[in-house]
């Protein structure tokens, strides 16, 4: 993997993560990744800033000290109007741009197939060198994940959970574990996690800056996405494309939690009284802006709910905006709002 | 400054005009159109195979019309749209083939399966 | 890179000594050559959308290519068309040779002809709507529809500016602005031609074969 | 009634009745009056100096390309402001609604503003200053600068010229009413699919957006086909290609991406207004359709979009760098092949905008490295533009600080472009607000280079220049402005925040936001001093006179041979070309002064109302479709057939200028008498006809 070299880069990217370091470390989540996929993608961007920069550098120095040198009444005596073209400057011109692009494009085709959605090579490498992983995001090594990965031994089965937007709320269908949830993820730690995603109403966009890069969610679609993520804590997702008026309320928080703790929370999802069947789910799917993002569980999921959100869609059938909620904009919006 | 001065009757583009040019592509036109129109209704072939035919004589009359029609040549009268068709022949086949191999590839990923293969919801 | 060749600023000629009168005639059938190439544009996406949504999923189990083309029909409007391409051809023979009625009878046949080719495309399509093929169907129907009623459409705009043209011709003879606007007609006529070319191939033929 | 949509409908007035007019809400309220008193306080003064005769007979009804060039751009102008307060409206609602806590106003939970309402605004913002500001100030730019610049007396069309011009100003109409009745598209500048589907957003704001983007996109694509075809029959003799000004080679390349590029746009527009009014499938989730259609055929304009707004930004940068570097443009054959290079390459890497649709890896590899090759010739540019400062003697005026900072602003959004170019790094800064500013910087750039041009040409227009020191203070603050703002937005972008919220859910953004509002407010201050450059530079106009054809004194191309103001018929003779900076040529052969020594008749197209009125069916078409009243619609649609055809039937003969009233009218230029110059009027610096139509006692001959 070109991810290894990717973090030894040029002195300019270090004296950059230095410089974006120095920046307040709670917020600047892209900066500060926490899973293999969102960690490829930062390196890429520090790689090519690197790169880029240089050129940049360059050829805002070359203009800034022609400028100075040649500013009327700098004394300079260099005045040469007929010094109009240069075939070897032209060919550094062109030619350099062009190595470089090529130098970018070679890296850029690598991480495409690093973080493509439908299957990341870099969640396969941090399995396979969990170790290396682990050192890279600063923490010792997870023994357990180390002994797992070994040669011979199993990878840690990876959690399925579908995921299903309304306007404006996140449905997580955790098929195997037959639970699901509203504006609530929760997964294991050091556990890869695969998405499949569908939207019931319009095109949304999944995103975790700190765990993992968008991906659309689309209507009468499927898209997948993966991660795995390399430390606990709590982490925002949110949606990332517009959806209409409740679209900045569309978050969901993400707890990465130890294996113990993620089979205590699924335990206690399970005991809670609400089950998901679609008639449930058509309810959810109303226009509905979820402002405290109130969390919902559901003990119980229709069997093949997902695909059956997909099939009705791809049947025609809509969750309509009522025309009050875009005509009226002074009166409190007629729609659902959960306080 | 008046070209209303000159008869435009001997405009280079009036004198264009060819009739036995025209019934010509005229009659190559119905033949390149029937043609594949009988092969592709009596199935004289394996679906691939009729469809390269009936590319091949798409692109056999876009040439023939193009030219003894349109006259798209390199006169001096006609060369710059030839030039302009050119240029946008490109923007034709990027806008369409590009178009169709990336929904192509989505389409396999993001279409399920079964709803893809099957009349999944006729009822 | 390349210098330019020196000129001599004593004997340069420095206003326009030639009183080059611009070709008004050329200029204006470019400019309507490029907006054709605009339009095209516009069919190539059109086209793109066909070759979208031209696929089982897009049919929302509703009919298909196979079932909503009729190629033979299609061949006769492909006659038709042509035909009244090479009418009008034969009035810019007889543009050519001065001939206003010539010219007259070539935009008539062409004016015929055309309105042919939209009565047999309207009575396909009506027999399309009476079967409930209607362009609300489907994502497929719809960009069937639009893909060829846009040629459609273009025909019913060229048929009534051949009629306009006839009056003008009648009226007015051989005047430079009638016989620009002859000559963007042929353009505009021929170019409709075509295009069909690869409805006629692309619609008709390849939904005839069902390589999809 | 096509397609079933909730409300009620009347034969008459369509959807529309009196509760649309949304008086009740304060904001709008106040904009309509001040909108009211603005207009009244305009037409009435219209109206007190009784120059509705001199409106209609010298403007409205003009053919001439400079005054549709000047009308496009104060068509711009006013449309910047207008989205620039949008600009404020947003950036206000963002710092005002950071974090649960924050109190709500006006109806609205948090900030000030209900999000349909917020929707609204940045859609409006995106829209206008895209298709609505920016391209009509650069198409009016080209209008004024490319037939002068190739010698010839008009485009090659001058009535498609108005009839374009006509059509733009009726999109922008559309737009504007749509603040006082009923809504605007709240789905972006972009429509996001399937969101303006009649599902999802069952009122008429997508209806507003869409017909006046369509008939806006009319316009835009018949002014390409106008400006190549000038380009290409209109050149002076001896103007050969390599002869040719750079700024006309970038004319000539971004009016291809248009004439190419816009179709698509409308026909994705059109097949979604389809969906909205006929009941079809193109784009809606079910039935068949396919939402991502949409938005595959809107970026394959889309992109190309940025290129048709870039690229004569491109143009000017190579004409002001060159003129207060005193040397000329570098490298002048890779620059127009850069130009047409940039063209190309546009057209294949659309996709990059929806890297994140999850399309195969291969697709976006392709579409990554296409987009990246755009970043080479792009370089070229910049290197070039280097490589003419070297060795020349450079100096500051406004247009060259503007063109430099733009210089500056090409290097940062290079920079990002090539970051969102891989689709690795796309992932984490899609749809965020990195993206926002990135598109922002390079569309300042474009902004930048605008503001440069109008300094630079505006004396060639209107004889006089422009005041230099409120000018400079512009130019600070807005530079300033900008570094804040959207270094601001940058660094919320590596925040992870998305664009287009109205709620802040993370406190740990705002102090960001707070630059974000201060950045504005510099913008507020640098528009302010624009304001007041305009107002000095008039007022003092007959200080900033120009005495010569040259304002700057080292210009290089042709336009800078014709009078300052340039008259209507633009070059009496028309010049022979001999040098690829055919001024400079002239002016260091001491041949800037030599006259024709004959003149000849001069042939005109006379004024028609016909262009205004195609606009105002046009509008009406929109607005009949807008409110689905079938039977306006219908009507301005055959108003619209009959006068294309009436046209037709006219055949309006022109006018003809005998060459010894040419004679009289040079005669006043050679060295512009003050009081001679003045004739002309504030906004008549290209030369009222009627002024010199009468002869002049000085006049005499060369």
């Amino acid at each position: 993997m070109a991810l290894r070299k990717e973090h030894a880069g040029p002195p300019l990217s270090l004296a950059l993560l230095l410089f974006l370091g120095g920046c307040a470390q709670r917020g600047f989540w892209l900066l500060h990744p926490k899973g293999a996929i969102a960690r490829t993608e930062w390196h890429t961007t520090v790689l090519d800033v690197a790169v880029m920069g240089g050129v940049v550098l360059v050829a805002g120095g070359l203009v800034a000290a022609f400028l100075w040198r040649y500013r009327v009444g700098s004394g300079s005596r260099k005045y040469d109007p007929t010094y109009t073209s240069s075939l070897v400057i032209e060919l550094l011109v062109w030619g350099v741009p062009l190595m470089i692009v090529g130098y970018l494009s070679y890296f850029s085709v690598k991480s495409v197939f690093a973080t493509n959605p439908y299957n990341p090579l870099a969640i396969r490498h941090a399995l396979a060198h969990p170790r290396q992983t682990d050192e890279a995001m600063g923490r010792r090594a997870d023994p357990a994940l180390v002994s797992a990965t070994a040669p011979g031994a199993h990878a840690p089965r990876a959690l399925r959970v579908d995921v299903v937007t309304t306007d404006w709320q996140w449905v997580f269908i955790y098929p195997r574990q037959g639970v699901a949830t509203v504006d609530e993820l929760v997964v294991p730690v050091r556990t890869p996690v695969k998405f499949d995603l569908t939207s019931a109403t319009v095109v949304n966009d999944f995103f975790i800056p700190e765990l993992v890069g968008e991906i659309d969610i689309m209507p009468g679609m499927r898209t997948k996405q993966a991660m795995i993520a390399s430390r606990t804590g709590l982490y925002h997702g949110y949606s990332d494309d517009f959806s209409g008026g409740g679209f900045s309320w569309m978050g969901f928080s993400t707890h990465v939690t130890g294996r113990a703790q993620f089979n205590g929370w699924v335990r206690r999802v399970r005991a809670a009284p609400d089950h998901l069947t679609y008639a449930r789910f058509g309810q959810i799917a109303r226009p509905t802006i979820n402002l405290a993002q109130r969390v919902r569980y559901f003990s119980q999921v229709q069997k093949g709910l997902f695909d059956h959100v997909i099939e009705r869609v791809m049947e025609g059938k809509v969750y309509r905006t009522p025309l009050a909620m875009t005509e009226d904009m002074t009166k409190p919006m007629k729609v659902r709002l959960i306080k | 400054m008046s070209t209303e001065a000159r008869d435009p009757l001997q405009h280079p583009e009036v004198q264009l005009a060819r009739g036995g040019q025209y019934l010509g592509t005229y009659i190559v036109s119905l033949l390149l159109t029937g043609a594949p129109l009988w092969l592709v209704v009596h199935h004289l072939g394996t679906p691939l195979r009729l469809m390269i035919v009936v590319v091949a004589c798409a692109a056999a009359l876009t040439l023939i019309q193009g030219y003894f029609w349109l006259r798209l040549d390199f006169s001096r009268t006609q060369r710059w749209m030839t030039a302009a068709f050119v240029l946008f022949i490109p923007l034709f086949v990027m806008t369409i083939g590009l178009t169709a191999w990336m929904f192509a590839t989505l389409y396999t990923r993001t279409m399920i399966p079964t709803l893809m293969h099957a009349p999944a919801f006729a009822h | 890179m390349s210098q330019e060749a020196y000129v001599d600023p004593a004997t340069a000629v420095l206003w326009d000594q030639s009183h080059t009168e611009h070709d008004m005639i050329a200029t204006r059938t470019l400019g309507f050559w490029l907006y054709l190439l605009s339009d095209a544009m516009i069919v190539s996406s059109l086209f793109a959308s066909y070759l979208v949504l031209d696929h089982r999923v897009n049919a929302a189990a509703g009919p298909t290519a196979g079932d909503v083309v009729h190629p033979m029909a299609a061949f006769w409007g492909t006659v038709l068309l042509f035909s009244a391409i090479l009418a009008y051809g034969a009035a810019m023979v007889g543009l050519k040779r001065g001939n206003r009625t010539a010219v007259l009878v070539g935009l008539g046949g062409a004016f015929l002809l055309g309105g042919g080719f939209l009565l047999a495309e309207g009575y396909d399509f009506a027999q399309l709507a009476l079967h409930g093929m209607v362009p609300e169907r489907s994502g497929y129907l719809s960009a069937f529809y639009a893909l060829v009623l846009y040629h459609g459409a273009h025909l019913v705009f060229g048929v009534l500016w051949i009629a306009v043209m006839m009056a003008q011709v009648a009226r007015q003879g051989f005047t430079p602005n009638v016989v620009y606007r002859l000559l963007n007609l042929k353009l505009f006529w021929f170019f409709q031609g075509f295009i069909w070319i690869y409805v006629f191939s692309f619609v008709y033929l390849a939904g005839a074969l069902h390589v999809h | 009634m096509l397609v079933d949509y909730p409300g009620p409908w009347t034969p008459l007035l369509g959807r529309l009745d009196a509760h649309q007019i949304p008086l009740q809400n304060p904001i709008l309220f106040w904009t309509f009056v001040l909108v009211s008193l603005g207009a009244a306080t305009v037409l009435g003064a219209v109206t007190y100096y009784r120059s509705w005769g001199y409106l209609w007979r010298e403007w409205l009804t003009s053919l001439d390309h400079k005054r549709i060039g000047v009308m496009y751009c104060l068509l711009g102008v006013v449309m910047l402001f207008r989205g620039f307060i949008d600009g404020v409206m947003m950036r206000t609602q963002q710092v005002m609604a950071v974090g649960p806590k924050s109190p709500g106003y006006l109806g609205a939970v948090h900030g000030y503003l209900p999000p349909y309402h917020f929707g609204q605004i940045y859609s409006a913002h995106g829209t206008i200053m895209i298709l609505f500001a920016i391209t009509p100030i650069l198409v009016g730019i080209m209008n004024i600068i490319v037939p002068l610049q190739i010698g010839a007396r008009d485009m090659a069309y001058p009535y498609l010229n108005a009839v374009s011009f006509w059509l733009t100003a009726a999109a922008t109409g559309l737009v504007m009413i749509s603040l006082f009745i009923g809504d605007f598209s709240h789905a972006g500048w972009v429509g996001l699919s399937p969101l303006t589907e009649l599902a999802y957003s069952p009122g008429v704001g997508v209806d507003y957006w869409s017909w006046a983007v369509q008939i806006g996109s009319v316009g835009t694509t018949l002014a390409s086909i106008n400006i190549i075809a000038t380009i290409i029959k209109m050149r002076a003799p001896g103007m050969s290609w390599t002869k040719m000004p750079i700024f006309c080679w970038t004319a000539l390349s971004t009016s291809v991406v248009g004439l190419s590029s816009f179709p698509v746009f409308t026909a994705a527009v059109a097949l979604l207004s389809l969906d909205r009014y006929a009941g079809t499938h193109f784009f809606t989730p079910g039935l068949g359709g396919n939402l991502m259609l949409y938005t595959d055929l809107f970026w394959i304009w889309g992109h190309p979009e940025v290129y048709y707004v870039v690229l004569p930004a491109f143009g000017i940068l190579s004409e002001i760098i060159p003129t207060f570097s005193e040397k000329p443009l570098f490298g002048y054959i890779t620059m127009a092949a850069a130009s047409i290079a940039i063209g190309g390459v546009s057209w294949s890497v659309w996709l990059h905008h929806f890297f994140t649709m999850g399309a195969g890896p291969g697709v976006n590899a392709f579409f990554s490295i296409a987009s990246m090759l755009v970043g080479i010739p792009t370089g070229v540019k910049v290197f070039n533009w280097a490589f003419t400062l070297y060795r020349g003697r450079v100096r500051f005026d406004v247009p060259m600080l503007w063109a430099l900072a733009a210089l500056v602003l090409l290097l940062t959004g290079g920079l990002t472009g090539m970051m969102l170019a891989m689709p690795a790094i796309n992932y984490t800064v899609h749809n965020s607000v990195f993206v926002v500013a990135h598109f922002h910087n390079m569309l300042n750039v474009v902004g930048f280079a605008c503001f440069g041009a109008i300094n630079y040409w505006f004396p060639k227009v209107f004889g006089f220049k422009l005041d230099e020191r409120t000018g400079k203070l512009a130019f600070w603050f807005f530079s300033a402005g900008t570094v804040v703002l959207f270094g601001s937005m940058y660094a919320l972008g590596f925040m992870g925040m998305p664009r287009r919220i109205d709620y802040i859910p993370f406190t740990s953004w705002r102090p960001l936001l707070i630059g974000e509002e201060v950045g504005i407010f510099l913008f507020l201050i640098a528009s302010y001093y624009m304001v007041k450059q305009l107002f000095v530079s008039i007022r003092d106009r007959a200080k900033n006179r120009v005495t010569t054809s040259d304002a700057w004194g080292t210009s290089r191309s042709l336009e800078w041979l014709a009078h300052s103001p340039v008259p209507f018929y633009n070059f009496a003779v028309q010049p022979h070309v001999n040098a690829r900076d055919e001024w400079a040529w002239r002016r260091e052969h001491g041949l800037g002064h030599v006259r024709p020594d004959h003149y000849e008749d001069i042939h005109l197209p006379n004024n028609t109302p016909l262009p205004l009125m195609l606009g105002a069916c046009a509008f009406a078409l929109g607005f009949g479709l807008v409110w689905r009243m079938y039977w306006l619609a219908l009507v301005s649609l055959i108003g619209i057939v009959i006068i294309v055809i009436a046209r037709s039937f006219q055949d309006d003969p022109g006018h003809t200028l005998p060459g010894a009233q040419i004679r009289q009218m040079e005669a006043v230029y050679p060295d512009i008498p003050r009081e001679a110059g003045a004739t002309g009027g504030m906004l008549g610096g290209v030369v009222a006809r009627h002024a010199l139509a009468a002869p002049r006692s000085r006049a005499r001959d060369d």
